[in-house]
């Protein structure tokens, strides 16, 4: 056997100093092992083992090796006192969690210094931390999101929409009469000749046909919502498969994506919304939206999400995942898809400036005649105003247009605020 | 360098035939009805028939497809439906195009590389965080409305008859020329633009070379915002010499509106690019040493980080030119701007598929045309693109 | 002021980066100075704010970082107050530095000529077009690079060659101090190796003085005269190379010396100084090294060491030097 | 670490990668970069054996090989198993998945090699997850206490907490746990210390020596520090552009370096001694990719001994010059 080096006990103490427990036990026990009347290392030891047993029985041996060491028989008086008490607690927490399994709370808030000696979870705890970490998470990444007062500005775009969205069926319910707040028949036979500037009974005024702009405005927000959004899903769920397929499998089938991905950026927007505008006359906003997020939105997404793909890929801890063990299900779902979510986040809120850009389009030139439409309100204003040649009212024309603007501005600015949460650089500092 | 360009030119070609092949069936298969349902509205269906086999909409899809093939390959547009020719068509509307696209582009670009390095370089400054929001503004602003608020704006609320329902569906013309001056001459407006351009090109190359040699003899930099300037006098003195000057002037008294609006929608985009590239540059480290060196700041910010940060730039250009592209056709169709965009609305309309084909070629060349022409750049602005020989290896 | 013998003082040198989490104390307190000819090293683990006071030197900070106190003399003026366009005078001519990566200190769209001369056309623009391009030639075989190389552009070099150039333009307006940022870090044994040689015989030929910034003591011991050890944005020693490796009373210095592993000599057990280095912008109460010190006493908890000089030109912030108690 | 039975873990043959470069209008490949060119090496069970080199020279893409994270162009990796020894590069499906369990790695960038999003929990247990390994709370057991042992104490403190929450030193403890977790033959470590500061280096390598005493674990590891090498390894190869050029016990070996290119490497190692003088081996150029290579020495055109016999013939074989210490050079 090899001779234990003298600078062990002191390297045990060290250890114990900064709480390395386990670490000063094995050294206290392999000089134990090699000198059994090892003194110093028993009393070492007493404060090293976890066990309160244990502990008394290393005093006990260094008593046993020099029955006059004061410092191990005050210790020993000390643990004789704790052994007790807690013998004493042990029948009271046995008593009172009669039947139940005993639960152990430590780990619902921990500090520091509290040590382990059974580290299995109920369930419920489980979930706990589950939930726990995944909101310092969201604190982590709102707090990131929050520098950018754009992005702000744009949560607070969007929001006041979805308020919009909420109010409209609240006040027709309500205070607005259908015969005259109705959106497409509405008329309002008090008022002469329309249409009227906004006034206190018609916010925004009204339009050639006597109809209120404000609730025109209101009954077509959640079709704008619903276009936008459906756009903005379709264009992330096709550019992050594709992606994903790209990154994993390199080679011919990224060439064939990337290049795919280029034909599609190359299809024009406006064109392809008037072609499937006009073979759907009465297009649901759903279908529109799908329609747009796939043929023009994926194109540019996929691109964009490729490259960072392949730079996820390309990073150590996809080959430590490999050399765990893991195989392609593994990495893609648990590695390469929960990073690329981010930005497909964002591409979504670009998507939805798009979409909603290109549905005012089609809708302003008339091509399509969706029930009501911000896009709708423009046209039917300039259309009627040729009609009855009363000119085109700004009242109607304005808060449209606006409409439109704000809404691609606020989803916009969001995605100004995902990128500083998507780009790691920004994270690292 | 030149193995890269070939390369690139046969693969662009290749998702050019692709991108052709998807829309003519799209288009077919989707639209409802063709050319002679729209066009022969009130024929009996003999009549229809007749047409149908007259134009050669009776044979099945792809034999037309074929058709068009053997027509694009020995590069003969053929003829619309209405019986005129598509080069003639192309002559009339291209120029047009042109003159919005390219000088817009070029305008929009400098413009947001420039904002987008100044605003950049001191982000924390108010006149900085303006700027930026006013480019998100006017980016995500709907193109129509902004065709109606600059036209409004300019012409003091007076003449509007551009922006209008169905816009796409009127005839291409120039509404809002000088119809005594254009009886005068045998020019159509197109040929003047034509002229325009020529005369605005070979000025720029001719400065260009002035400015290359001169920066070699006194070894200083010509300001860019008189390089530009001096080109604009050239040009139009330009115009002077070829006595189109009245006709150049009264047609820009109607483009500068699409233009400037164009321009206002897409320098926001540069901007944005520009910022986030110039962000990347601002803390490298030979930006540090260009600093540690004493050299001006503007001297840093221009010399060193602005021209680094433009390389990512024109990469991101590649992806965000089909959407310039799209500001063009709506911007186009908005004011009523006779050009490549209107026109293929209204062939869209009549469902005048040799038009509209055509047309996807042309803006497919276009924007594959301009890629090129990226590249280009890129290489010439990027010595270790030039000097590689592009041998990119997959390890 | 007095015309001071050395190059560079600095005196009580406290800067801070402002974070969202507070202010981070990179350099704190820190006084040394650098005489005509010497080459002094400053050697310290990541984080210790060795790059910070380069940066401070040549008043490179980033937009969060302010000098909040101190002086930077260099020949004996003072040039914290120094405004901006004065300061542009003064670097590159007074002071230069070589940074750290190899890779990116050279702009990749300029042929190295271009970026020397550049220096040169704002610092030195009496010289004629033939005495600037003889310069530069005579600077490119200084740093043992072929001169014909020099109408290349950095894409083009090996990280040596790179470095070398780097080298070369930090030297090209004669600068009385020059500052090298852990130039070889990023190289592989052999060509560090020469060019460690190329920089000791430069600074030797030139008589110019360098403070020399690494991680690696063993680098640090080849180049230069006297070595700082730097600890979470203090400097806790100073002296001799000789007294620093073979004489250290900080333990910190002590720890650092027997916790370096060597190819020469007895294999000699490794020391593990437990811990790590301290969170700055929390940083432990009293001695900063304190929770890792083998010699903690309660004074060190408490109180902050003066940094004062112990036997002649050895300096040190500790209140048991040597390990005594 | 005293040698345990002298039998052979790792056997590697011939070994060969090589890279395409260049492509031609069609994306063909017209050349090679040789990698890692017939390399040969043994390891026997719980031996540490270290590969050092300068940057690309080859070793990062051996370590690859082993662990098959690239599949080798030519040559085979024997693996010494309870059937014999079996060829890792054949090995597929569920065969593969359970050669995972006994060769693992630990990677340079402590910061990189870990999913920022994922807990230090669901990082140290990926192995265990994957090769569906214990319960849940066997697994948050094993972890907890694979952790104290790495001395991260208390485990409880960092078992939730997030890569970036913690400094590079704990990371790289991290990084061995779970290379660890699910107790490997053998681990490639490709420098593991490298990116770390000097004080809280030694703490990670002493405790890897620790924890292959503990764990039996045999190391390859990968390194162009000859210092680290030194105090960690029995062994040392010396790489040059894709083959060993010298390999010997570690003290040996630096001592009476017997290839010219060690000999240079080993005089440019600066010293942590101010009155120590080195008197540095010169050599011409530096390492250059090898791309197609002529079949002669690959050290030919630097080396101070090359002469007209090294230039005609292919590169010299490798020979035993004293016991257990191989050079492959003609002038050794």
């Amino acid at each position: 056997m090899d001779p234990i080096p003298s600078n062990h006990l002191e390297k045990a103490y060290n250890y114990y100093r900064n709480g390395q427990l386990s670490r000063a036990s094995q050294l206290l026990v392999e000089l134990i092992k090699h000198d059994p009347g090892h003194e110093e290392a028993w009393y070492l030891l007493s404060y090293v083992l976890k066990d309160l047993d244990r502990q008394i029985y290393a005093v006990q041996r260094v008593l046993r090796i020099n029955p006059l060491n004061q410092k191990a028989s005050i210790r020993l008086r000390k643990l004789s006192v704790l052994r007790e008490e807690e013998d004493a607690g042990e029948t009271l927490s046995s008593e009172t969690a009669e039947g139940s399994p005993p639960q152990v709370t430590r780990y619902t808030e921990w500090t520091r210094d509290q040590q382990i000696t059974d580290h299995g979870f109920s369930h419920t705890q489980r979930l706990k931390f589950r939930a726990h970490n995944f909101w310092r998470r969201f604190k982590m990444n709102w707090n990131i999101f929050a520098q950018s007062r754009l992005a702000i500005l744009g949560l607070i775009l969007v929001f006041i929409f979805g308020l919009l969205t909420i109010a409209y069926p609240i006040l027709r319910n309500t205070v607005w009469a259908s015969s005259v707040y109705d959106p497409i028949t509405g008329f309002d036979m008090k008022v002469f000749p329309h249409p009227v500037p906004p006034g206190s009974r018609h916010l925004l005024g009204t339009d050639t046909l006597g109809r209120d702009v404000l609730s025109r405005l209101l009954a077509a927000t959640p079709h704008t919502f619903v276009i936008g959004l459906t756009a903005a899903v379709a264009t992330a769920i096709v550019g992050t498969l594709l992606s994903m397929a790209a990154a994993y499998f390199q080679g011919n089938v990224d060439t064939a994506i990337t290049n795919l991905a280029d034909v599609f950026i190359m299809l024009p927007a406006p064109v392809m919304m008037v072609i499937i505008g006009t073979r759907f006359r009465e297009i649901s906003p759903f279908v529109l939206g799908l329609f747009y997020g796939v043929l023009t939105g994926a194109g540019g997404t996929t691109l964009v999400m490729r490259a960072q793909a392949i730079q996820i890929v390309s990073k150590p801890f996809m080959e430590a995942a490999q050399i765990a063990g893991g195989g392609g299900r593994h990495i893609i779902f648990k590695h390469l898809l929960p990073s690329l979510l981010p930005l497909a986040a964002l591409q979504m809120m670009v998507a939805v400036t798009g979409a909603v850009v290109a549905d005012g389009f089609i809708s302003f030139f008339g091509i399509t005649r969706t029930i009501s439409n911000w896009g709708t309100i423009i046209y039917d204003a300039f259309i009627y105003a040729g009609i009855s040649g009363t000119g085109v009212p700004w009242y109607s024309l304005v808060p449209a247009a606006m409409c439109f603007s704000l809404f691609a501005l606020g989803f916009y600015l969001i995605s100004r605020g995902l990128h500083r949460v998507a780009s790691p650089e920004l994270r690292r500092r | 360098m030149t193995r890269y360009l070939i390369r690139q030119f046969t693969i662009s070609l290749i998702k050019l035939f692709v991108f052709l092949t998807f829309m003519f069936f799209f288009i077919q298969i989707v639209m409802p009805g063709d050319f002679v349902d729209q066009f022969a509205m009130g024929c009996d269906a003999a009549c229809r028939e007749e047409m149908r086999v007259q134009l050669g909409l009776d044979l099945p899809l792809w034999n037309r497809y074929f058709h068009w093939l053997g027509q694009v390959v020995r590069l003969d547009f053929g003829e619309s439906m209405f019986g005129e020719p598509i080069l003639d068509i192309f002559k009339r509307v291209i120029p047009p195009t042109l003159l919005v696209f390219v000088i817009g582009t070029v305008l929009a670009f400098m413009i947001g590389l420039w904002l987008g390095k100044v605003t950049s370089w001191r982000e924390r400054g108010i006149g900085s965080r303006l700027i930026t929001l006013g480019g998100l503004v006017l980016f995500t602003s709907f193109p129509p409305w902004l065709t109606y608020l600059v036209t409004y704006l300019v012409t003091k609320g007076g003449v509007f008859q551009v922006v209008g329902g169905r816009g796409g569906l009127r005839g291409p013309n120039f509404t809002g020329l000088d119809r005594l001056l254009w009886q005068k001459v045998e020019l159509s407006p197109s040929e003047v633009i034509i002229t325009m351009m020529i005369c605005v090109v070979i000025s720029a190359l001719f400065l260009f070379l002035l400015k290359f040699i001169y920066e070699r003899l006194t070894k200083s930099k010509v300001p860019t915002l008189m390089f530009v300037f001096l080109i604009g006098l050239w040009a139009v003195s330009g115009w002077q010499m070829w006595g189109i000057d009245d006709l150049a002037f009264d047609i820009m008294t109607i483009a500068y509106i699409p233009m400037v609006t164009y321009i206002l929608l897409a320098f926001g985009e540069f901007m944005l690019i520009m910022q986030a590239s110039m962000r990347d540059v601002k803390n490298s480290e030979y930006v540090q040493i260009a600093r540690a060196k004493g050299l001006p700041e503007s001297t840093v910010r221009d010399q060193h980080a602005a021209r680094n940060a433009l390389l990512p730039v024109l990469s991101r250009l590649v992806i965000s030119l089909p959407y310039l592209i799209t500001g063009v056709v709506i911007i186009e169709s908005s004011v009523g701007w006779p050009g490549l965009g209107t026109n293929l609305w209204n062939a869209l309309y009549w469902q005048n598929m040799p038009v509209v084909m055509n047309t996807l070629l042309i803006v497919g060349i276009i924007s594959l045309g301009a890629r090129l022409i990226i590249d280009v750049i890129a290489a010439y602005l990027d010595p270790r693109i030039r000097y590689q020989d592009f041998q990119t290896n997959h390890t | 002021m007095t015309v001071s013998e050395n190059v560079l003082d600095v005196k009580n040198l406290v800067m801070h980066y402002r974070t969202r989490k507070g202010p981070v104390y990179a350099v704190d307190n820190v006084t040394f100075h650098v005489g005509k000819g010497e080459a002094i090293g400053l050697v310290g683990e990541s984080g210790c704010g060795k790059t910070s006071i380069a940066l401070s030197l040549l008043k490179l900070l980033p937009t969060n970082a302010d000098i909040l106190n101190g002086e930077i003399r260099i020949m004996g003026d003072d040039i914290v107050p120094l405004p901006e366009k004065k300061m542009n005078k003064r670097r590159w001519r007074d002071i230069s530095m070589v940074f750290q990566s190899a890779m990116n200190s050279l702009n990749p769209v300029f042929t190295v000529e271009d970026q020397i001369l550049e220096a040169m056309l704002e610092h030195v623009p009496h010289l004629s077009e033939e005495e600037m391009n003889e310069k530069i030639d005579s600077l490119f075989d200084l740093v043992g690079l072929d001169p014909s190389l020099k109408t290349q552009y950095p894409h083009q070099y090996s990280g040596g060659m790179r470095q070398r150039a780097v080298i070369a333009m930090a030297l090209s307006c004669d600068p009385d101090l020059i500052i090298a940022d852990e130039p070889t870090t990023a190289l592989d044994v052999i060509v560090q190796d020469s060019i460690l040689k190329q920089i000791r015989d430069i600074q030797k030929e030139l008589n110019m003085a360098m403070i020399y910034i690494s991680h690696d003591i063993a680098v640090i011991a080849e180049v230069s005269e006297r070595v700082g050890v730097m600890y979470a944005g203090k400097l806790v020693e100073m002296s001799s190379t000789e007294n620093i490796f073979h004489n250290p009373i900080h333990p910190y210095t002590m720890a650092l010396m027997s916790c370096f592993p060597s190819i020469v000599g007895e294999k000699t057990e490794l020391v593990t100084l437990p811990g790590e280095p301290p969170d700055l912008l929390a940083p432990p109460p009293g001695c900063r090294f304190h929770p890792r010190c083998p010699y903690v006493t309660e004074i060190c908890k408490e109180q902050d060491p003066d940094y004062k000089e112990h036997t002649q030109g050895h300096y040190a912030a500790c209140w048991h030097p040597g390990g005594e108690k | 670490m005293a040698q345990k039975n002298g039998k052979t873990l790792v056997n590697i043959n011939k070994l060969s990668k090589l890279f395409p470069v260049g492509q031609g209008i069609f994306g063909k490949a017209d050349s090679f970069v040789h990698a890692v060119s017939d390399f040969n090496l043994q390891i026997k069970v719980g031996e540490s054996v270290g590969l050092v080199g300068e940057s690309g020279c080859g070793k990062t893409t051996t370590g690859k090989l082993i662990t098959r994270l690239l599949d080798p162009t030519t040559g085979n990796i024997l693996m010494d198993t309870e059937e014999g020894p079996v060829d890792i590069a054949l090995l597929k499906g569920k065969e593969m998945k359970t050669f995972r369990r006994r060769v693992q790695m630990i990677f340079q960038d402590p910061y990189e090699s870990m999913n920022p999003r994922m807990t230090i929990f669901d990082t140290v247990a990926e192995p265990l997850n994957v090769q569906g390994i214990g319960s849940m709370s066997d697994r948050e057991t094993m972890v907890a206490d694979l952790l104290e042992t790495v001395d991260l104490v208390p485990a409880s403190s960092f078992l939730f907490r997030y890569p970036h929450e913690l400094s590079g030193g704990q990371r790289q403890r991290v990084a061995i746990a779970r290379a660890l977790i699910i107790k490997p033959d053998f681990v490639v470590a490709d420098e593991p210390t490298s990116m770390l500061d000097v004080s809280v280096r030694t703490g990670v390598m002493n405790l890897m020596q620790d924890l292959a005493d503990q764990f039996d674990v045999t190391y390859l590891y990968i390194t162009h520090d000859l210092a680290v090498a030194r105090y960690m390894c029995d062994r040392i190869g010396v790489m040059y552009l894709g083959k060993i050029v010298e390999i010997g016990e570690t003290e040996d070996l630096l001592h009476n370096p017997k290839h010219p290119y060690t000999q240079a490497l080993l005089s440019a190692v600066p010293v942590p001694d101010p009155t120590y003088t080195r008197n540095p081996i010169k050599i011409s150029g530096g390492i250059t990719k090898p791309v197609d290579p002529p079949p002669q020495c690959r050290f030919y055109n630097r080396c101070p001994l090359a002469d007209e016999y090294c230039k005609t013939h292919d590169h010299p074989p490798r020979k035993e010059i004293t016991p257990n210490h191989y050079v492959a050079c003609y002038h050794a």
